[in-house]
């Protein structure tokens, strides 16, 4: 385990490159967009590799330093956590290109760039990250990166907001962190493969379960606790907005995921119904929340929280291998197509000067290829095919079928209307006739392209996902196998 | 293909051909009238094999003429011909063109009819010369001919309807398309009743079987005379053919079909007669004409219904009657319309003695065509069952005189209603009238049905009592009636049982108007309730921003937060 | 034990008043508190090994969470800052649905 | 790969990568779009025709794509499959034509020609489709490249029109979602095969199977215009005239119809199909569609309307045909696809005609119209006498094989549902008809846009006549060999083979 693997050090340099990054943007402000740019290609080639490797060798486990666990810190990597990789290096790529001429007259250009790859650092740790505690750590480095984030816009409600987000991140990590502590005091250990050998269902396992799930439930916006993601995610810089729902709303359920395999693999069939219905009336509620605003960020965010019910769906379903899968390919979906619109919502409000949805027109005639982006979003968020979420939907609700709960594929289905409704809400008054001119010049092509890049990959994710699901299938077979042979 | 399917398929494409390339202008007269002239040389020179297969054309159309087809197929090329010639400059004014353009398709479909043998050719060209004729009988717009049209365009449509299943249903159950097959199989089908029915309604509507001719008596006074002539003398035929086609005649007797047809053309014979007695106009008198001759007509094919072995005789002598009836009821609506025009005193003089000719040959005077005719009828009546016989020779007579009374009654309203006051026409309708009605004289004996006895003494003694005892009875009619003091008889309406058939239609129709407009309040209210709901749902929607704005609030979403984690605690404990 | 139950104890209180809690500054000192309760269970779990060496490991998660807190509530009262620059009384509370 | 087995793929790309040039282009650059569209639509035509010369000579295309384990996107050439891409490669040649012409001078046509192309592409994909899947996708995909489309003037109307198109069609895409994965959960395969995927396990799950056709057919019924599922057509009428015969004879419905078509034929198969008791009630629901449509089209008093709810009730033959359950009432309901198709364009070009060169749009303003437009309105007057059935148009053969075919399967009710169906045409045709030619014109048209000497842009008159011809020229050769009819017959023949 402690031998250093030939090409292992991809993922060290997933974690140390960027952090390198961020302290030469923060030195040399000047150099910080190109820096930036360079690490965010170097991580998608590194992410690559790592995927490349897990695929042919299998998960890799790396002890930086070669302490080793207790003490140490390992590094886990699978295919799950490569293909996220890879997504994320995507997204920061675009996200960041995008950046480039959207910061271009503001003041906030010399923070983000570092805060902005510290996230990425932050991100890729938590990835990659094999025990319960340093989860803790990097979700919690992860939060703050992003509070910042939010807090760069230069707005009083940006920074109330951010405090808001703030707190509740902080209050949820704590919670996790007693959670973590009351799994050390079951089991004695905080590495995910051991928690799955040694963990006992008992009171405190329980205590921990409510815990970290009420914890993450909150970082990662579950309806009815998502109080914070609205004004966090509207009021950020369109690119940070893009990063923080593409990206980090995902970290806290990736976590629970982690944790559902291993210390609560023995959860009974309750606590995933109850989070599966957690999850449909958040996609309920968000739709139709997305539908009532009168803002187009706002929209998007609620779109967000809609979509997070989806991502939720997976627990009543983990009995079947599809829902995993389903779940991996929707979180890949739907981080491309997010920050598709939210990138293409910031030119639109870069260019009108506001995001009031009543006042798109003639976006369709001077925007259109941000229109385009929003709009091929705005498909994949539909899940039609052949986006990558609706290969998700699919195998989500074939995972419902195969279990014999229809329920669920309903729910996927009317979630994916009311998604359309709320889409087709925006497309429908862009394309409305208005004699008032609008200046494009604010939106350089180059912003309009990164979201329309994002947007088309999302499209057709579906078609390359085949080989991803496959990947998805080694260890979520393992993982599933090991669910399944601890059934009573 | 050889010349002689090229032939065949000219008869309904050349008009067709002239019709549309002329549409705009019409070309010379005698352009006009070669429209015909492919069917007429068809009857001339017929073709070596007498039907020719078209596997490509519609669903496999087969063409031919023979017998009493090409019999038919003579006289409606030739009333077209002369109808086409009197057209020419009978037909003024606006609309002259679109006049044309109808009538040259209503000209191929009327053709095409004669020489189609397989149920899809036929219907196509019946179909194309009903819609057209709608094109001849509203060419003067008043709201005479609006309401003619409109009468006639609905009996249409039924029929085709009609028609249309009849086929179907034929096709259906015997698997095949040709009318040979279908007379051969049409015992044997499954709904052989059904689909008689159905034929007999779609094509007696077109042969003005009783209560299905009421648009006969509307349509021709209002529509030109040209077309008038070519409507009673040829179209009302066609639907007289369809029967024979489609029919099972002499294949298997069906006394009750039979009987049907001979007792209701018996009908139409008198009915016809009676009531075109109380009209008033000289046209509306010709078309209840035209009904009480197609009446004969139908106790023919009666008679071949009753005697299956009788079709061969039977059929030659009904198409003989109705080329004598085609030719005489043409000759005697171009006379009509002319009576019309302005014209001197002579001129009177010689329309009447012409429209004696036409009138005395449906009378069956002796030596005329309709004498001829009407005895190549009564010829087979001897094979019939006694009871058919007697009432046969009965009742044939007294339709003739039947027929001769009114013919009376038609010359005396032109000679009362001819005047100078009408428009001018030129020399050529004149000619062509003339010509037709030397067609009505020599035609008739050229190709008179082969075996026909020839005419003896006492043959021509027979003729002539129905005439005498018409002459008498119309003396003393005219004597009653000035005993009488001269009351004045209230005319019929023209249409007569239509007045009740349009009420019983216009309230079935503004009864259906009244639910569909029931339906369409419904459907309003229907289609409002759904807004109002899609209103409220979007209200709701809307004030669920309140519900969010609760939830969101920081106290409310943390104390949620725990509830959740107890619940998923508590979840936990299984 | 003691010091577990007290930790989870002084956890809960905590909570109470960061949920209460509408002025920021309450609810950073709130959340420190709550922090100080998980870390005294932390520290009390670490003698749960029997004999007289501590368990390493959860004073390591100590100190890191306290780093972590650290640097939480810094980022906190720097927002909270910017915040009272412009308005006299902050709140926790935002109102996304108004827009600008 | 050679070139030869991307065929299916280059079906596709000769109007996908044209539409996408297209939207790039400025808006001014006429002539390179133009150009762009022909040769676009020229080259499919001419790929289609290859495609259906080669599969003639014994080539079978196919292509796949893994799209999740054990099921792929599959394009492959299939009798019926080419039956429908060959029509809507020739109509959309006509259609681009005709839109060429009538977009003369309006705003946003780079717009407008790129999702134009885009729907076709969905069309071609639509119709070569090799399982339930695929069809999905590009049913999906058809939906979205026509809501442009159908809100192309911007206007109020337009856009409730569009919204209307969308509740409908992306309602029923989730619904055939749900449906599609329902089967497959059941059958665990979507390929269309002839005779049908579902045989092995009508024993077992019938009740699901039915259930799952239910739903699948209110899936695909949207876009059929089934009724109730109707209502979005008659809205969509206020997209300009190609726009409408593309969503009535191209492209929208066509696909719902075809949808129709595969289910019964290639998915379920005639016999589970009839089996079960659910082709019979397919026949019911089109039935009452039929008749439906007609009576609502006899209240309308904009023409485009009538148009459309005509297409309702129209396009229901289709469905009827083949849920009778016998090869000849198929033939009828498979022929009735080319034939509605080219005689509802024809009546739509005439209408649009009309509107854009004299400005009627309302039925009592085509009063004397024959005058004006002697061409476009015999077109006119020749489609609707095909749509009640009057032979040799192509609506009499349809009707004359759904309703033999009837007597064949032993549903005679099916005859006279033709028959009044065919009085109800008659009853909201024939008005118009005796309007166009017997009333006189008007002194002044709404308004008359007079140029040149022909009646109206050549551009607009030549589709019209030649959609026109064509559907007189089908009617009247149905019987020579490659005629739709004979083709259909032999697509039947193929369903129903033992």
């Amino acid at each position: 385990m402690t031998a250093l693997e030939p090409g292992s050090t991809w993922v060290v340099w997933l974690i140390v490159s960027p952090l390198a990054a961020a302290l030469i943007a923060f030195l040399l402000p000047r150099v910080a967009a190109a820096i930036a740019l360079a690490n965010a290609l170097f991580m998608g080639v590194a992410a690559l590799a790592l995927l490349d490797l897990v695929t042919e060798q299998g998960p890799h486990r790396y002890s930086l330093g070669g302490w080793g666990a207790p003490l140490g810190i390992d590094l886990y990597a699978d295919p799950l956590s490569g293909v996220l990789l890879v997504v994320a290096a995507v997204v920061v790529l675009a996200t960041l290109f995008y950046s480039r001429d959207y910061l271009a007259r503001t003041a906030i250009g010399p923070l983000f760039w570092p805060i902005s790859l510290f996230l990425h650092a932050a991100l890729n740790a938590l990835l990659l990250s094999a025990d319960a505690f340093n989860l803790y750590v990097t979700l919690e480095l992860l939060s703050l990166s992003a509070v910042a984030l939010v807090a760069l816009a230069d707005e009083q409600r940006a920074v109330a907001a951010a405090l808001r987000y703030l707190l509740a991140s902080i209050v949820a990590s704590l919670a996790y962190l007693l959670g973590v502590a009351l799994l050390y005091h079951t089991a004695g250990v905080l590495d995910l493969a051991a928690l799955a050998e040694r963990a006992t269902w008992t009171p405190a396992t329980w205590a921990a379960l409510g815990l970290m799930t009420a914890g993450l439930a909150v970082k990662g916006a579950l309806f009815p606790v998502h109080f914070w993601l609205p004004g966090a995610h509207s009021y950020a810089p369109s690119p940070v907005s893009a990063l923080l729902s593409a990206l980090v709303v995902k970290a806290p359920f990736y976590v629970l995921l982690r944790l559902w395999y291993a210390p609560f693999a023995g959860a009974p069939e309750a606590v995933g119904t109850l989070l599966g219905l957690l999850g449909a009336l958040a996609i309920v509620w968000g739709s139709l929340q997305a539908l009532r605003q009168a803002r187009l960020k706002l929209l998007i965010a609620y779109s967000t929280v809609a979509q997070i019910g989806y991502l939720f769906l997976f627990f009543p379903l983990a009995q079947s291998r599809s829902a995993l899968q389903g779940v991996t390919v929707f979180i890949l979906g739907h981080a491309l197509a997010k920050a598709a619109m939210f990138l293409a919502a910031g030119n639109m409000h870069k260019c009108l000067g506001h995001d009031r949805i009543q006042d798109l027109h003639r976006v369709a005639r001077e925007l259109p290829v941000t229109l385009a982006a929003f709009a091929v979003g705005g498909v994949c968020i539909m899940g039609l095919p052949p986006s990558g979420n609706f290969i998700g939907k699919w195998l989500l609700i074939e995972a419902a079928f195969a279990q014999g709960e229809w329920g669920w594929a309903v729910v996927v289905v009317a979630g994916g209307l009311l998604s359309a409704a709320y889409v087709f809400r925006v497309l429908g008054h862009a394309f409305t006739v208005d004699d008032k001119p609008v200046d494009a010049s604010g939106a350089p092509a180059s912003m309009a392209w990164a979201a329309f890049a994002l947007a088309l990959l999302a499209l057709t994710l579906g078609v390359f996902a085949a080989p991803l699901i496959d990947l998805i299938g080694g260890p979520g077979e393992t993982a599933v196998a090991h669910l399944s042979s601890r059934e009573p | 293909m050889n010349a002689a399917a090229w032939l065949l398929l000219l008869v309904p494409l050349w008009p067709g051909l002239l019709a549309l390339i002329f549409h705009r202008r019409i070309p010379g007269r005698l352009v006009t009238m070669t429209a015909a002239v492919p069917a007429v040389a068809v009857c001339l020179y017929p073709p070596a094999a007498a039907e020719v297969v078209y596997p490509w054309l519609l669903l496999g159309t087969r063409l031919g003429a023979s017998d009493a087809d090409a019999m038919f197929l003579l006289f409606t090329a030739l009333v077209w011909l002369i109808a086409a010639g009197f057209a020419h400059s009978w037909i003024k004014g606006a609309g002259r063109e679109r006049f044309f353009v109808f009538f040259l398709f209503a000209m191929a479909g009327n053709l095409g009819a004669l020489i189609a043998q397989d149920m899809p050719a036929f219907y196509a060209c019946f179909a194309l010369m009903s819609f057209s004729a709608y094109g001849l009988i509203v060419h003067k717009t008043s709201e005479k001919t609006r309401h003619a049209g409109r009468v006639y365009i609905v009996l249409v449509l039924i029929g085709e309807a009609a028609l249309a299943l009849a086929m179907i249903l034929a096709a259906g159950t015997l698997g095949t398309t040709e009318f040979a097959a279908v007379r051969d199989g049409l015992g044997t089908s499954s709904s052989r009743d059904l689909i008689i029915g159905l034929a007999v309604l779609g094509f007696g509507i077109k042969a003005g079987a009783p209560i299905l001719h009421v648009w006969l008596p509307l349509a021709h006074p209002v529509a030109p005379a040209p077309a008038s002539a070519v409507l009673s003398g040829t179209m009302i035929v066609t639907g007289l053919v369809g029967w024979l086609r489609f029919l099972p005649v002499g294949e298997l007797a069906l006394p009750g079909w039979g009987s049907a047809f001979v007792i209701v053309g018996l009908a139409a014979a008198f009915y016809g007669a009676f009531v075109g007695l109380d009209q008033r106009d000289p046209k509306v008198v010709l078309a209840y004409s035209s009904v009480s001759q197609m009446g004969i007509m139908t106790v023919g094919v009666g008679t071949i219904l009753l005697e299956a072995t009788l079709v061969t005789p039977v059929s030659l002598a009904i198409a003989f009657f109705a080329l004598h009836h085609g030719l005489a009821k043409s000759a005697l609506f171009l006379g009509a319309g002319l009576a019309r025009s302005a014209i001197s005193t002579d001129r009177r003089r010689t329309l009447l003695i012409g429209l004696a000719l036409p009138s005395l040959a449906l009378a069956g005077a002796p030596l005329t065509s309709g004498m001829l005719a009407k005895s190549a009828l009564v010829a087979s009546d001897a094979a019939l069952p006694d009871r058919w016989a007697t009432l046969l020779q009965v009742a044939l007579p007294l339709a003739s005189i039947a027929t001769a009374l009114l013919m009376a009654r038609f010359l005396l309203l032109v000679y009362q209603g001819a005047s100078a006051a009408g428009p001018r026409v030129g020399k050529a309708p004149w000619v062509l009238w003339g010509l037709s009605l030397l067609l009505v004289v020599v035609l008739p004996w050229w190709v008179g049905p082969a075996g026909l006895a020839p005419m003896t003494a006492p043959d021509v003694l027979a003729g002539l009592w129905p005439l005498g005892a018409a002459l008498g009875l119309a003396v003393v009619a005219v004597w009653v009636w000035r005993q009488a003091g001269r009351p004045s008889i209230p005319a019929l309406p023209e249409g007569d049982v239509l007045l009740p058939l349009e009420w019983l239609f216009i309230n079935t129709g503004r009864f259906f108007g009244r639910s569909s407009a029931g339906a369409a309040a419904f459907r309003k209210r229907l289609l409002n309730g759904a807004a109002g709901e899609r209103r409220r749902a979007w209200a709701l929607v809307q004030r669920s921003g309140h519900a969010e704005a609760w939830l969101t609030r920081w106290q409310v979403a943390l104390v949620l937060a725990l509830l959740l984690g107890v619940a998923i605690g508590l979840a936990a404990m299984g | 034990m003691l010091y577990s139950l007290a930790g989870i104890a002084l956890f809960c209180i905590a909570l109470r008043a960061v949920i209460l809690a509408t002025a920021p500054l309450r609810a950073i000192l709130a959340v420190n508190v709550m922090s100080s309760g998980v870390f005294l269970v932390l520290v009390a779990l670490a003698r749960r090994t029997p004999g007289l060496v501590a368990d390493p490991v959860p004073h390591a998660m100590v100190i890191t969470g306290i780093v972590v807190a650290v640097s939480a509530t810094a980022m906190a009262i720097v927002l909270t800052q910017r915040l009272r620059a412009n308005v006299s009384a902050p709140t926790v509370e935002d109102t996304p649905g108004a827009g600008p | 790969m050679t070139w030869q087995a991307a065929l299916p793929l280059l079906v596709l790309a000769s109007s996908l990568l044209p539409g996408l040039v297209i939207f790039a282009l400025p808006e001014r650059s006429r002539t390179l779009r133009t150009a762009l569209n022909l040769s676009g639509a020229v080259v499919k035509l001419f790929l289609v025709v290859w495609m259906l010369w080669q599969s003639g000579q014994g080539v079978h295309y196919e292509l796949r794509a893994a799209l999740l384990p054990g099921l792929d996107l599959v394009l492959r050439s299939s009798e019926l499959g080419l039956f429908f891409v060959v029509l809507s490669a020739l109509l959309w040649l006509v259609t681009t034509i005709y839109a060429v012409g009538y977009l003369e001078d309006s705003p946003n046509r780079s717009r407008f020609f790129g999702f134009f192309s885009l729907c076709v592409t969905a069309t071609a994909g639509a119709a070569l489709a090799g399982n339930l899947i695929t069809f999905l996708a590009f049913y999906e995909m058809l939906t979205l490249a026509t809501y442009p489309l159908v809100v192309h003037r911007g206007t109020a109307a337009a856009r409730r029109a569009g919204r209307m198109y969308l509740a409908y069609t992306i309602g029923g895409g989730g619904v055939l979602t749900l449906g599609t994965l329902w089967l497959y959960s059941i059958t665990g395969t979507l390929e269309f095969v002839p005779g049908g995927i579902v045989a092995p396990f009508v024993d077992r799950n019938a009740t699901a199977l039915s259930a799952a056709f239910v739903v699948l057919v209110a899936g695909i019924g949207v876009k059929a215009a089934l009724v109730p599922l109707h209502s979005w057509l008659p809205t969509a009428m206020v997209a300009p005239a190609p726009v409408s015969a593309l969503l009535h004879a191209v492209a929208v419905v066509k696909v719902g119809a075809f949808g129709l078509m595969r289910l019964v034929f290639s998915t379920y198969g005639v016999e589970a199909a009839s089996g079960l008791g659910l082709a019979q009630g397919l026949a019911v629901v089109a039935a009452v569609t039929i008749v439906y449509g007609s009576l609502r089209a006899l209240a309308q008093t904009n023409l485009k309307r009538l148009l459309a709810y005509s297409t309702v009730s129209q396009l229901s033959y289709i469905a009827l045909g083949i849920a009778l359950g016998g090869a000849v009432a198929a033939t009828g309901g498979i022929v009735h696809l080319v034939h509605q198709g080219l005689m509802k364009i024809t009546l739509f070009f005439a209408a649009g005609n009309l509107a854009e060169t004299l400005g009627v749009h309302e039925i009592r303003d085509m009063r004397g119209a024959g005058r004006r437009m002697p061409w476009s309105m015999a077109a006119f007057t020749l489609c609707a006498f095909g749509m009640i059935g009057t032979p040799p148009m192509a609506g009499f053969i349809s009707k004359w094989y759904l309703g033999i075919g009837a007597v064949d399967s032993d549903a005679a009710w099916v005859v006279w549902l033709l028959a009044g169906s065919s009085i109800l045409n008659a009853a909201y045709f024939l008005p118009i008809v005796w309007a166009i030619w017997f009333e006189p014109p008007p002194e002044q048209w709404p308004h008359d846009k007079r140029s040149g000497r022909a009646e109206t842009s050549l551009m607009l008159l030549v589709p019209t006549l030649f959609t026109a011809a064509m559907a007189l020229a089908v009617g009247l050769f149905a019987a020579t060999p490659y005629s739709p009819l004979e083709w259909a017959r032999l697509i039947a023949a193929r369903q129903y083979a033992p």
